[in-house]
């Protein structure tokens, strides 16, 4: 039982399926984002997908700031996601709010309404720190029991 | 008739950003399309109370990743004009290097999703792969890949060496010939035209009135391009718009397929002219702006607008800004009833649209 | 009883594993064309696993059943193949799989799965009755509906049925989702109905309609062995150019839309059946 | 500015509006700035070939202005967001979103009218709890 | 007596006593119904005692002492008069020129016609008359149950004064006893007067409601139908004319098939039955018939009535094997299967759904009579079997949906399962039945399509309609289980007597899907010959054949316990945790709700597709109403 | 219909253009901005980069002689390493790594007058201040 418990953990981090939501973001983590699954970055060499619906991603990337219009879609899309899952900030704005934490519909980064497990600053972050982020995830999807979100979720 | 309602978006795989659409269509055709805006908005022209001048240089350049560079350009030429300062010509010449290298790399991202929208996802990865080269390019000269930071008032920060420029003339050659490579596909094939001619027709006369903006104007006929007014060095280089007529997804297509090429036509005659000298005047002791003015550049998308007021104070009374896909959203409502449902993405991305520049 | 034993499990476990690995070759050669390196050969399974293992998600219960129902069905269509049943049967029972999932695609309320739902539906009405043309070609050069008689033929089909075995490839584009029909949902989800028919499918359910997935791509492609069943190598050989085509549709292509598909396939997919068949009624 | 600025007053702006529609000019935007607790200053841009114009109207916040989105489509979203940033009234908007345009309840209301904002702040029942927790290290000096 | 006389005697009467019955003491409700459930378990109990004893030959000379061609004379003239007054009470043209016109036929026919004495071996009871005697005593009877609390509802909600019950429930029961007559006849002149009976009875049937629109639709049917009728006298008179019998077994003797006039006589029969079945151009009077009350519709337009043109087709089929005539007749009803599916998929109305699919499963039928061969025919006896109970079924089921929710729109029914689980089920299944297998309705289609292969028209239209079908099915099928509240199973309340018929209804057609072989053994086998010699073999659980085999047993077995593993699975996903659609994340936590524009709830609906621009019926109709025409006019003038 | 094809058969052949990261790591480019650091010897703690940061993520605590940064708020702009008179701010080439939990940068130097920092610029000193990088248990998640 553990062994099979154990082989299916280490076969989650072979197969992330991720749901990229801009929350907000200037466009500049999202491209990065995007640039990841290009033929340069490629990151369906670690089988990840950009699925595009929370029902079938295990992975929830978010780029920028959390507004008061987007966080309730955000909290949405993380309700809809099977656990086990991870979510990773991108960027400054999705870390802090970055630059932009003091506008005034700017409610701060993506932890002010989901936990989240991975924070990968830069404004925005090379595709190289998007992929160190992701692997750093996987990890935790491998070891779901250590999880933030679980805990909170408990 | 039976109505269907349908929330496109705020998070859909087809909309890179989130705007939602309410759609309502009957039978896959289009009758109403409403959109909501707002899922990014952050209010940052209103940062202009608590940032500086200066500061408000990186907040503005966060306006939008795609188009960064310009937006800073339009911004410090603003500025400039009310402060009276005078910019050194190489730093001109090589503003127009990054806006030109900037607005390669917005085509070639749009170029892509407009393939993807249609579900070519090959064609996609393939203008993706050419556009790392940009990237690459930017990277090396302004020591960042997409928010490069590189225009501050009064010049730029960064000085490529010789050696520098010659690898840029090198990189974008490579670019041009993978480019050709692609250019029958995109502008030929079958399935592509199929999926892109006659779609969101938008005539000379509608584009006008509608205020239209950029390829999504240039496709229609009408040759205005800001960058015919000739800030920073266009004036000197002899710039042409690319016009196309016909108005339809494939006009913008075509528009911003050859405008892609006519930038790096338009890097190598910069670099070709790059007068040596000085990058950045120096702007310590000269007074704080004091007066409003209006400035106009050309985005990728199209014309940007600038409306700066200061009243002698470090931070500025107002920032205004109207970005092109602000502009060219009332066409799109215009555009989209009539359509099929599987027609959305492409329509919708044909005015390439940049909700982060819309909402700021 | 014994060999039918053999043959059912045969269907059952060539069902999975082929179709996953074609699908696992599927997606490399796919990143290959594309100028990536793209995913290990078992990445498909890996999929499947982890779904397999994630939380269960419904929105509708109805879809939970509608997904057992597919898969059911999508196996039993290719141990029949397997046992060598009828063909027409076959496509039946296939067909079931099909509706089932329709049916629970519609059962969610999103306009997304029922859209797609109903281009899936479209998508049947494409390619059924080209099918069922297939079928009757063979039947008119073999005289028989039962896949016994058509393995045993002595002759290679192709040279007799060339034009259907174009339409089986419409059909099999059709049935494999690719580029240009890959309209009610398809492999890489930037598509306008983000996964249409399988949008609201989550976790383990969403590995059951992959799985059920394989079983109709194996069957299809035992029905393009049926082409050069002679001899082994043809077999081979024929599966292969067929599948790289395939992808290489898949590549080159931009999706359509169904009012496209359904024009195009009934127009020129009947052409050309009615063509080989009155050719072979003649000859 | 270096291109001409024309006041107008409220009752004469769609007039003088739909005249520059007549001449060839199209719509570029319309720029709003807050110029006292009750003024805004509202600029409108028209274009041709290249060349700037501007209709420059001041506009109390109380009473509303006629809107030109019958006249230009194109003003709707422009008008629509200075109904949500300065709170201003737009009368016979093509589509009004009521100042729902970006904002939420929760946000601030009218954020741009700083003079106003500083003397009664709007922000109550959630955001204020909201920016409570927010504590934004700059906080004060909005 | 013989217990088969009996038997047909009781058959044929015992719904007419109670007809009179009902109209006499039918004011109460308790009285009415009792006489419906007697009659019905009348019947029910004779047809069975009847099976065994197929097949047989009886004379029927007298009735009650009375010459009984006399007795039909006269009530034939009485029939046609009623008709006639009918016409001129609604003042409508063609009834009174074909009422007039078939009276005059009628008169040329006995009076100066037929010579001599006639044949009395008038009663002809083979297995195929066993099939639509036990259809339509077992499933009529049913369809006659669930109407009585039906009407009551129906009364109820037209807030009608004085019942019209009894005149219903009178005209019911007529009806019964005609179809019975009108199947176990074998004599021309009497299947002539109860094939009218079936009209007149339609006719009450559908203007039973007089409001306008039913009164107008029930003329349709009315002069639609005389059509019929005046092809079926002139038929008999052809048909006399060149074999001088009466009798339709004498006059099926294939060596005449190579004489014009013989053919004629067959092929204005056959458009007599294409009238009745409602194949095209003639299919908008059963599409005007949906206005009449629901069991109307189950009884009369889906499996009793309209059956009768299938059977008469059925009948004459040995008469022209081989011919032009039978290529046709193929090809027609190809047509129609085809039509009618592409008709259906324009549709959102429930009952014209199962109308258009009615009309396109009686032309399948007709396809397969035209073919012409053993296994042909042998899937159009099928075919005529499944599609009577499942479609009884499946009208009563949307009758009682439509009673609930008031609406027969399948826009309306979306998410039915929320609200009438029970019966959304019943009708889910019957869905399944028409269009999967292991089910008799796929059953009867496979081996109609294997006998097609060889012919290139008639396979072409029906690989098209058949995925037709499936495109209409599903997608109601999918309507009815569209619940936003993800499954909650909740009580339903519905009269006993409509489980009473919904239940052994949905029960008895998945037995009779699983029964198929013995059925081909026990009814359809021995009607094999002639020119027709038996072709399945049961094997393995299975119907094979030369080139073809369905195994239908191990099928049934295999898909029963993946019924079971599924609703085991089912508990699973009942405990799991239930999520909103996806709506692009902007859900509400209402059901199908979004936050849409200006901060306001928007409900997300999705509508099905109808691609009326495609199969529409304002597109297709005059479209299929020409194809239909020409095929009739190659049919008649081919006869020639 | 098939123009494309002359394209994807020719990446089919020549090599492939992905970049194996993490396998191999190219080169960062020269002057690329990347994770900022404070060498607090240097520091003078003129508050010059506090004014500056557009992000306005930095503190300094001229008093106290803390330099507190916070890197998840952080543009990396370059600004302040631009306009930090003594030179003590620089940045690397390799960006700032992901981490899994909030981290403030908070640096305590020597306090020392500004006129000393420009004669002991050229000298290399013994590290006397001491840099941490800390969770912030202010960064809790809501949820
Ligand atoms: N080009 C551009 Fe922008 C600007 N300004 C605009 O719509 O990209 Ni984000
Ligand atoms: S972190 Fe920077 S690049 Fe990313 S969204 Fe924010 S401002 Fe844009
Ligand atoms: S600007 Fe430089 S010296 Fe001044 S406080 Fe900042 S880091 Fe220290
Ligand atoms: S790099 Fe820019 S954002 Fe970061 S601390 Fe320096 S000035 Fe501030």
């Amino acid at each position: 039982m553990q062994g099979i418990k154990r082989f299916i953990n280490q076969l989650r981090a072979k197969s992330p399926w991720l749901l990229h939501f801009d929350c907000g973001s200037c466009n500049g983590c999202d491209i990065e984002i995007l640039a990841c699954l290009t033929p340069v970055y490629d990151v369906e060499r670690f089988g990840i997908i950009h699925v595009g619906n929370p029902f079938h991603a295990d992975l929830l990337l978010t780029s920028g700031t959390v507004n008061h219009r987007n966080k309730k879609v955000l909290a949405n899309l993380y309700s809809q996601m099977p656990s086990p899952k991870i979510v990773v900030a991108i960027g400054a704005c999705g870390l802090s709010g970055g630059i932009f934490r003091e506008a005034y519909n700017v409610v701060g980064g993506i932890d002010k309404v989901i936990p989240v497990d991975v924070y990968v600053p830069g404004c925005p972050p090379k595709p190289e720190a998007i992929i160190d982020g992701v692997v750093l995830g996987l990890g935790k999807l491998q070891a779901p029991q250590e999880r933030n979100g679980e805990r909170k979720e408990a | 008739m039976r109505k269907t309602v349908i929330p496109f978006g705020p998070q859909h795989p087809v909309l890179p950003e989130p705007i939602h659409l309410k759609l309502t269509v009957e039978d896959e055709r289009i009758i109403e399309a409403i959109p909501n805006l707002g899922y990014v908005h952050r209010g940052l022209e209103r940062l202009a109370d608590i940032r500086d001048f200066h500061q408000m240089i990186q907040v503005v350049e966060r306006v939008c990743g795609i188009c960064s560079v310009i937006h800073a350009l339009c911004y410090c030429q603003g500025i400039e004009e009310i402060m009276g300062v005078e910019v050194p010509p190489r730093a001109r010449y090589l503003r127009v290097m990054w806006s030109e290298l900037h607005r390669i790399q917005s085509h070639l991202l749009w170029l892509g999703l407009f393939a993807d929208s249609f579900g070519f996802e090959s064609l996609f990865m393939q203008f993706w792969r050419v556009r790392e080269k940009i990237m690459d390019i930017s990277e090396a000269t302004t020591g960042n890949r997409v928010i490069v930071s590189v225009n501050v008032i009064g010049g730029v920060r960064r000085n490529p060496d010789p050696e520098q420029i010659r690898w840029v003339l090198a990189q974008i050659d490579w670019v041009e010939a993978e480019l050709q490579r692609l250019e029958d596909t995109m502008l030929e094939d079958y399935t592509v035209k199929k999926r892109t001619v006659g779609k969101g027709v938008l005539t000379r006369q509608q584009a006008y009135e509608l205020g239209a903006v950029g390829p999504v104007l240039r496709g229609s006929g009408v040759a205005q391009d800001a960058r015919q007014t000739g800030y920073a060095a266009y004036g000197e280089l002899h710039f042409e718009p690319v016009v196309e007529t016909d108005g339809d997804c494939y006009a913008r297509n075509k528009v911003r397929f050859r405008e892609t090429l006519a930038s790096i036509d338009l890097i190598r005659r910069a670099i070709h002219r790059l007068p040596d000298g000085e990058v950045r005047t120096k702007i310590k002791g000269i007074k704080p702006p004091q007066g409003e003015t209006v400035n106009r550049v050309e985005q990728p998308r199209g014309e940007l607008l600038y409306y700066l007021k200061g009243s002698g104070q470090k931070t500025l009374d107002r920032v205004r800004i109207r970005t092109p896909t602000f502009a060219n959203i009332p066409p799109l409502l215009v555009m989209l009833p009539g359509h099929f449902l599987s027609d959305v993405p492409v329509v919708t991305l044909s005015i390439d649209p940049c909700i982060s520049c819309t909402e700021r | 009883m014994t060999e039918t034993a053999v043959l059912i499990l045969c269907g059952l476990i060539a069902g999975p594993v082929v179709g996953g690995l074609v699908s696992g070759l599927d997606r490399i050669l796919t990143a290959r064309m594309q100028s990536r390196i793209g995913p290990p050969l078992l990445q498909p399974f890996f999929d499947v696993v982890k779904l397999l293992a994630k939380e269960p998600l419904v929105v509708n219960v109805w879809q939970a059943f509608c997904a057992y129902c597919y898969i059911a069905a999508a196996s039993i269509a290719l141990v029949l193949f397997f046992l060598q049943s009828d063909l027409l049967l076959i496509f039946f029972v296939q067909a079931v799989g099909a509706v089932f999932l329709v049916v629970g695609a519609l059962s969610s309320t999103s306009p997304y799965s029922q859209i797609g739902a109903h281009r899936e539906l479209l998508q049947i009405l494409s390619y059924e009755p080209l099918l069922v043309l297939v079928v009757v070609g063979f039947y008119l050069e073999t005289g028989s509906f039962k896949l016994t008689d058509i393995y045993a033929w002595p002759h290679p089909m192709l040279l007799k049925l060339p034009f259907l075995f174009i339409v089986l490839g419409y059909a099999l584009t059709i049935k494999l989702r690719k580029s240009p029909f890959d309209l009610s949902t398809c492999h890489h989800a930037h598509q306008e109905l983000v996964k249409g028919l399988l949008t609201d499918y989550s976790g383990p359910f969403l590995a059951l309609t992959e799985i059920g997935h394989w079983f109709e791509v194996v069957l299809m492609l035992g029905v393009c062995t049926l082409f050069w069943a002679t001899s082994w190598i043809g077999m081979a050989v024929l599966l292969a150019v067929t599948y790289f085509l395939e992808v290489l549709v898949d590549n080159v292509t931009s999706r359509m839309n169904w009012r496209w598909m359904l024009s195009y396939v009934w127009g020129v997919g009947l052409t050309l059946s009615l063509v080989n068949l009155i050719w072979l009624h003649q000859g | 500015m270096r291109e001409e600025i024309m006041a107008v007053s409220a009752e004469a702006l769609v007039g003088e509006v739909a005249k520059l529609k007549v001449l060839g000019y199209r719509l570029v935007t319309l720029s709003c700035t807050e110029l006292d607790a009750s003024n805004l200053d509202i600029l409108y841009h028209f274009d041709k070939d290249l060349g700037l114009k501007h209709l420059r109207l001041t506009a109390p916040k109380a009473a509303a202005v006629p809107s030109i989105s019958p006249v230009y489509f194109a003003a709707l979203l422009v008008e629509n967001e200075i109904q949500d940033f300065f709170g201003l009234r737009f009368e016979g908007l093509v589509v009004d979103y009521r100042g729902t345009l970006y904002l939420e309840e929760e946000a601030l209301k009218t954020p741009y009218c700083r003079f106003s904002l500083r003397s009664a702040d709007q922000r109550e029942g959630p955001a204020a709890a909201l920016d409570a927790e927010t504590n934004h290290p700059n906080a004060e000096k909005f | 007596m013989d217990i088969r006389a009996m038997l047909t005697v009781i058959l044929v009467m015992a719904p007419f006593g109670g007809a009179i019955l009902c109209i006499v003491l039918g004011s109460s409700k308790a009285i009415r119904s009792a006489i419906v459930l007697a009659t019905g378990a009348v019947l029910i109990v004779s047809a069975l005692m009847l099976a065994p004893l197929v097949p047989f030959r009886l004379s029927a000379a007298t009735f009650l002492g009375v010459d009984l061609h006399r007795i039909i004379q006269v009530a034939d003239v009485a029939l046609l008069l009623i008709i006639l007054y009918y016409g001129f009470k609604h003042r409508q043209l063609t009834v009174i020129v074909l009422a007039a016109l078939q009276l005059g036929l009628t008169i040329y026919l006995e009076g100066f016609l037929v010579k001599g004495p006639l044949p009395v071996e008038r009663i002809f009871c083979d297995h195929l008359s066993l099939m639509m005697v036990l259809i339509i005593s077992i499933v009529g009877s049913i369809i006659c149950f669930q109407a009585i609390p039906y009407m009551e509802n129906h009364e109820h909600h037209y807030h009608v004064m004085r019942s019209r019950q009894p005149r219903f429930f009178f005209v019911m029961l007529l009806f019964l006893g005609g179809m019975n007559g009108l199947v176990l006849f074998d004599d021309l002149v009497f299947m002539y007067f109860f094939f009218e009976m079936t009209t007149l009875c339609s006719f009450l049937l559908i203007g039973h409601d007089r409001t306008t629109i039913a009164t107008r639709n029930a003329l349709r049917a009315l002069w639609m139908n005389s059509v019929g009728g005046a092809a079926f006298i002139l038929g008999i008179i052809a048909a006399y004319h060149e074999t001088g019998s009466l009798g339709l077994q004498k006059i099926l003797t294939p060596w005449l098939a190579g004489s014009g006039v013989y053919l004629l006589a067959l092929a204005l029969l056959c458009l007599a039955a294409f009238v009745k079945a409602a194949q095209f151009p003639f299919q908008s009077w059963l599409l005007g018939a949906m206005v009449a009350p629901t069991p109307v519709s189950a009884l009369l337009h889906s499996s009793t009535m309209v059956k009768v043109g299938v059977y008469m087709a059925l009948r004459l089929a040995p008469g022209f094997t081989g011919t032009l005539l039978s290529q046709s007749v193929a090809v027609f009803g190809a047509f129609s299967f085809l039509a009618g599916a592409a008709l259906a998929v324009g549709q959102s109305n429930g009952k014209k759904v199962l109308a258009y699919s009615t009309i396109s499963n009686l032309g399948l039928i007709f396809a397969c009579t035209g073919l012409n061969t053993a296994e042909s025919m042998i899937a159009a006896m099928l075919l005529l079997a499944f599609h009577a109970v499942v479609k009884a079924m499946l009208f009563l089921s949307v009758g009682a949906i439509e009673q609930h929710i008031e609406s027969r729109d399948i826009e309306d029914m979306r998410g039915l399962y929320a609200v009438m689980p029970l019966t959304a089920l019943i009708t889910v299944s019957g869905v399944i039945m028409m269009i999967m297998p292991p089910f008799g309705v796929l059953l009867s289609k496979w081996m109609a399509m294997e006998a097609a292969a060889q012919n290139l028209y008639v396979i072409v239209m029906v690989a098209l309609g058949s995925a037709l079908t499936v495109i209409y099915w599903a997608r109601w099928a999918g309507t009815l289980m569209s619940d936003p509240f993800a499954g909650r199973f909740r009580p339903e309340h519905q009269p006993a007597l409509t489980w009473l018929a919904l239940g052994p209804l949905c029960i008895g057609s998945a037995l009779l899907s699983v029964g198929a072989p013995w059925l081909y053994l026990r009814m359809i086998a021995p009607m094999m010959m002639g020119p027709y010699s038996p072709a399945y073999a049961f094997k393995a659980g299975g119907l094979e054949n030369a080139y073809g085999t369905f195994a239908i047993l191990p099928l049934s077995v295999v898909a029963t316990l993946g019924l079971v593993v599924a609703a085991v699975a089912l508990k699973r996903a009942f405990r799991a945790k239930i999520v909103s659609p996806y709506l692009s994340g902007l859900q509400t936590g209402e059901p199908s709700m979004f936050r849409g524009p200006m901060n306001q709830s928007v409900k997300a609906e999705a509508k099905n597709y109808y691609l009326d621009t495609i199969f529409g019926e304002a597109r297709l109709t005059d479209w299929v109403n020409l194809g239909g025409g020409i095929l009739l006019t190659l049919i008649l003038g081919g006869a020639l | 219909m098939f123009r494309m094809t002359p394209n994807i058969v020719r990446n089919l052949v020549v090599r492939k253009s992905t970049r194996m990261y993490p396998v191999e790591v190219r080169e960062p480019f020269a002057q690329v901005r990347g994770e900022l650091f404070n060498d607090i010897e240097r520091c003078i703690f003129c508050g010059t980069c506090e004014v500056k940061c557009p992000s306005q993520c930095i503190q300094v605590d001229k008093k106290a002689c803390i330099w507190t940064c916070d890197p998840f708020a952080c543009v990396f702009c370059g600004v302040c390493v631009d306009t930090c008179p003594a030179k003590s701010l620089y940045q690397k080439t390799k960006y700032r790594s992901p981490t899994g939990e909030r981290i403030i940068i908070s640096q305590q130097g020597q306090p020392r007058k500004k006129d000393k920092a420009k004669d002991r610029a050229g000298e290399s000193g013994t590290p006397k201040g001491s840099g941490e990088e800390k969770a912030d248990p202010g960064g809790d998640p809501a949820t």
